[in-house]
């Protein structure tokens, strides 16, 4: 699995994690270019859903990231993103979907070793995991009568 | 290979003119070569029209079938597809698959006189058989047309509007709903249907072509029975969900007509006939 | 062709399944872990079932299947092209243990597809079958198949009728060019018929479909209806178990500049089915659809197909989740 | 039972209720939802071990909801719905009156919310003794054959929304797989437009199912989903210590937090 190059798609909130991203480069941290930052206004509002679609669409790993609790710019929408991915951690356990590609972080505006190294560390663990085959296979089966331009 | 009736001609926009904030005429060009030999449509026909990857939308070919090698769409933005339509621009692609449905008896009127009455957003479907009417003018006996929006930017086809104002053949009232004139606004001023009571045209050998929202025809049907209008002299269209548009997908029906197959022309005397499922 | 009566013992039955399944695809019946019965795509001959009296789905989906991609396409900013899909490849289908209810769908199925516009998809799907039906030995109280002009043994849209003899071995009746084709395969395995009786469960006749028809002309403001459908959660489980329900959905799906354009199952018993963009719906509650889905299949259908729109197979009435049972809705609508 | 019987026909005759929501018999000796709206009709009114649909889906319909006040027969699980209900305020309690029915089928007296609270206190909150060893097996499995066992469970869903349509809790006028713009989730069954649906609707009741089993048992094709929801109201319970149904006053799991909620994976 040497020349696989995983892609990581990032879902991270705008007002801490994004502005860490943006330290992390304007005091030249290197981290892999593997990763696709998405910004979000916060974590809240990152759906679960979106999770599923960036797998669908050949995504090997995911990191969501977001300010530290009580950091908030919103006051509470990191804690209702907390409670969202506990019992959506769960629910992903149970149907078999591979949690050890999807990494969750706090990472607050200042911290910019800390993204590159949540970043890095990320990559290197899909790089390990390898391409999330199984779960693009599900998602390109075809019911059994469909008719496809092969 | 065999003929894929759910398959779209491929047409270009050609034109696009913004009648309102949020209706648009759009004309579209065949670009694959034989299409437009090959396309012939009748007024009163609907076609889908599509946006690849966000789905079809019904809605009726709005230009006459006396204009040859091009039609005429005119739709309000309301859903997924209609959205996606507004957000092309000229020389884009646009999927059309019809043309669907029956038509107006445009043979059976002829030497008769003609009262058009329209609503809102249903000019579209009459401005295609007004126009075929109006380019066969000499069939057919004194023309009138009945036109009421909400306010005055909501008119559609406005230059149109001003080129039937100017024919002398034509005898054109257009109105807007109380409170919805501008200062200079030298139309009418009222709901459609005290409009139609104050002009009274002579139902003499004369057919009524009423198309607009379910409230207008509620309200304008009394007058035209009490003018003198017979049920099966009124001609409307009707509207329904549709997906397929050749009797097939089991959505359309009223009763047991398919509003796609056996529509959506009808006389008042069929819509009276029909269960109250529309 | 007139149709000819051979015999099949019961030993060779597995010989001629195995012949047709090392052939091509053969859709049969096996009883699942939680007693379901499902068909599947060239099982084991033994667990393939001959005593199942219905399987959960209906067969239909070989012929109208769940997705039907109808165009491939690709978007660019200077042109869209769309890709047709060449329906030769649909492969050659046996269909093996069809009751007579299920087989005699198919051509309530072409009324409607290949009414007025002949829909490509679905009559080159029917081309590709062959349907071994088999008659019911067995029936229950879900059956109503002899009220919708069928009966067990019926041989509507069969390609060879196999039906139990009371000495185990089976009759087989050829009907079809198709049938004749596929007996000339393994000719030794079909003998002179051996004068024994078949063993055909009874059904009992519950309601007559024309007094039906007659009398739906007239109840459309009916209090029946709300009376009755009261119970009914409007899911979608009656029209997609259905073997005679086609109404479909039209969906576009992209994955970048390419995309499909395919063709799903619907029901009417959803409020999507006829909602309207402005928000009006025609049937705004869920006995205006209950109502459109019996209109359909015992008013609409006889008029426009010349054809009822049931078979009378029961599962509407066995998957409903309260128990809307169509046929005693219908004995209830003849005295109505 | 005839105590059920002539509790209907009173508040009938009484025209305390304007129809009666219970069980009446159904084919081949099964149970079935009935609508009792005349006195005469209570005797239809049954009670047994095939009268398990959760008859509190029935109150958040429009055509039931303008009858007025309406009597629903209610076992343990019709009654948490009943409360999960007016919890997210869509049921009002002046506007129900609640037969209860205890296991061995006998009629309660239930006068107001409080006495039923009461009632529900005094059972396990927890999943079913039934469905428990399911949900160990499954848990058992390795990540590769629960991927296996719901994407071979899955591709049999036909999309037919059984499972929505017999949930008291799905109530939602538009749901969101009806909305189109965007498309959030595909219309096809194939198992991801299957695998899409069945995890958003399982995140959906996280916090509010109440683990009656409905929607396993309304599945014409035999899908058991009501694991998924039934697993998660395990978890909801584990991490939040919150049982669904329990307290008309309770605020939704999934819309409210705690700051010390606990978790072990955000680093």
């Amino acid at each position: 699995m040497s020349d696989f190059e995983p892609k990581v798609v990032a879902f991270v909130c705008n007002w801490c994690t994004y502005a860490g991203a943006d330290l992390t480069g304007t005091s030249r941290i290197k981290y892999s270019s593997n990763v696709k930052i998405i910004r979000f206004p916060c974590t809240g509002r990152i759906d679960f859903m979106l999770l599923l679609k960036a797998f669908a669409n050949g995504a090997d790993g995911i990191i969501v990231s977001g300010c530290h609790p009580n950091d908030c710019h919103y006051t509470s929408g990191n804690f209702h993103a907390k409670r969202r991915w506990i019992i959506f951690r769960e629910l992903m356990d149970f149907m078999g979907i591979d949690m050890k590609r999807i990494t969750f972080s706090w990472v607050s505006a200042a911290e910019g070793a800390k993204w590159a190294e949540v970043v890095n560390n990320t990559v290197m663990r899909i790089r390990e995991l390898g391409p999330y085959k199984s779960y693009r296979d599900m998602v390109n089966a075809k019911v059994e009568e469909e008719v496809r331009n092969e | 290979m065999n003929n894929n009736i759910y398959k779209p001609y491929l047409m270009e926009i050609e034109h696009i003119v913004e009648e309102t904030p949020d209706v648009r005429t759009f004309r579209l060009k065949f670009t694959a070569p034989g299409d437009a030999e090959k396309f012939s449509f009748k007024a009163g026909q609907f076609g889908e029209y599509s946006v690849m990857g966000e789905g079809e939308s019904t809605f009726c070919v709005a230009s006459s079938p006396t204009r040859k090698d091009y039609i005429e769409c005119t739709f309000r933005k309301a859903g997924r597809v209609t959205n996606a339509l507004a957000n092309l621009e000229v020389g884009d692609t646009v999927g059309f698959r019809g043309p669907y449905g029956n038509t107006f008896p445009i043979e059976q009127w002829e030497g008769k006189n003609l009262l058009y009455i329209a609503g809102g957003i249903a000019l579209p479907p009459m401005r295609c058989v007004i126009w075929n009417t109006i380019d066969l003018r000499e069939k057919y006996g004194d023309i009138t047309i009945i036109y009421g929006a909400r306010s005055v930017t909501d008119l559609v086809y406005k230059h149109e509007l001003k080129e039937w104002s100017e024919r002398p053949d034509v005898k054109l009232i257009t109105t807007v709903d109380p409170g919805g004139q501008t200062p200079d606004w030298k139309g009418e001023i009222g709901f459609v249907p005290t409009i139609l009571e104050k002009a009274a045209p002579s139902s003499e050998n004369t057919v009524a072509i009423l198309c607009g929202p379910p409230v207008m025809i509620k309200f304008t049907m009394p007058i035209l029975n009490k003018l003198g209008f017979r049920d099966k002299d009124i001609y409307t269209t009707l509207e329904n969900r549709m997906k397929c548009g050749f009797g097939k997908c089991g959505r359309c029906n009223v009763g047991k007509i398919f509003v796609c197959k056996d529509g959506p022309v009808f006389t008042y005397e069929q819509i009276r006939s029909l269960p109250e499922e529309y | 062709m007139e149709t000819t009566i051979k015999s099949l013992r019961k030993q060779s039955l597995e010989k001629l399944y195995n012949h047709l399944a090392s052939s091509q695809k053969i859709y049969a019946p096996i009883v699942t872990s939680d007693k379901q019965v499902e068909f599947r795509y060239n099982p084991e001959f033994r667990d393939v079932t001959f005593e199942h009296i219905r399987s959960t789905l209906s067969v239909k989906n070989v012929v109208f299947p769940k997705i039907e991609n109808l165009f491939y396409f690709t978007n660019t900013k200077e042109e869209s092209i769309i890709k047709d899909i060449d329906l030769n490849i649909i492969p050659e289908v046996v269909l093996w243990g069809v009751h007579p209810c299920d087989s005699a769908a198919f051509d309530i199925l072409r009324s409607i597809f290949c009414w007025d516009i002949k829909d490509e998809f679905f009559s080159k799907r029917l081309e590709k079958i062959t349907v071994i039906t088999l008659s019911c030995h067995k029936s229950d109280e879900f059956c109503f198949c002899t009220s919708v002009n069928l009966s067990p043994d019926s041989v509507k849209g069969s390609d060879i009728q196999l039906s139990l003899l009371q000495n185990g071995d089976y009759q087989a009746e050829i009907l079809t060019e198709k049938g004749n084709e596929l007996v000339s395969q393994v000719p030794d395995l079909f003998e002179q018929p051996s004068g024994e009786k078949k063993v055909i469960a009874g059904v009992k006749n519950k309601f007559d479909n024309k007094k039906v028809t007659s009398n739906l002309s007239g109840v459309f403001e009916h209090p029946f209806w709300i009376r009755n459908s009261l119970r009914c959660i409007g899911c979608g489980a009656c029209a997609f178990v259905c073997p005679v329900c086609a109404c479909f959905d039209i969906q576009d799906e992209t994955k970048g500049k390419d995309g499909r354009r395919y063709r799903c199952w619907d029901s009417c018993g959803f409020s999507l089915f006829t909602l309207h963009t402005s928000g009006h719906n025609p049937r705004q509650i869920q006995s205006q659809r209950w109502r459109q889905r019996i209109m359909h299949k015992f008013s609409y259908m006889p008029d426009r197909n010349n054809a009822l729109g049931c078979v009378g197979c029961g599962r509407c009435s066995s998957s409903c989740p309260v128990d809307m049972n169509l046929a005693e809705q219908l004995e209830a609508l003849q005295n109505i | 039972m005839n105590s059920l019987v002539n509790r209907a026909k009173m508040l009938l005759e009484e025209k305390s209720v304007n129809v009666v929501i219970g069980y009446e018999a159904g084919t081949g000796g099964t149970a079935r939802p009935a609508f009792i709206s005349e006195s005469a009709d209570a005797e239809k009114l049954i009670y047994n071990e095939h009268c398990v649909h959760n008859l509190a889906v029935y109150l958040s319909k429009q055509e039931v909801r303008k009858m007025g006040k309406i009597g629903i027969v209610a076992a343990l699980p019709v009654m948490r719905s009943i409360l999960m209900l007016i919890a997210e305020h869509q049921v009002d309690p002046e506007n129900i009156v609640i037969m209860g029915i205890s296991h061995d089928g006998s009629l309660l007296d239930i006068e107001n919310i409080q006495v039923m609270k009461d009632y529900i206190s005094k059972s396990d909150p927890g999943n079913p003794e039934r469905y428990k060893d399911k949900l160990a097996e499954l848990n058992k499995l390795s990540m590769e054959e629960r991927f296996e066992y719901w994407q071979k469970e899955l591709s049999k869903c036909i999309k037919c929304y059984a499972c929505r349509q017999a949930c008291p809790m799905c109530y939602c006028t538009r749901c969101a797989v009806e909305v189109n713009q965007p498309q959030w989730i595909s219309v096809k069954s194939d198992i991801s437009g299957n695998m899409e649906w069945h995890i958003l609707r399982a995140m959906h009741l996280a916090g509010r199912c109440i683990s009656c089993g409905e929607c396993g048992r309304a599945c014409p094709v035999g899908i058991d989903c009501h694991l998924l929801t039934m697993h998660l109201s395990d978890q909801v319970y584990k991490y939040f210590r919150v049982y669904a149904g329990l307290s008309e006053k309770m605020s939704s799991v999934l819309s409210t937090y705690e700051p010390n909620d606990k978790e072990n994976f955000i680093i």
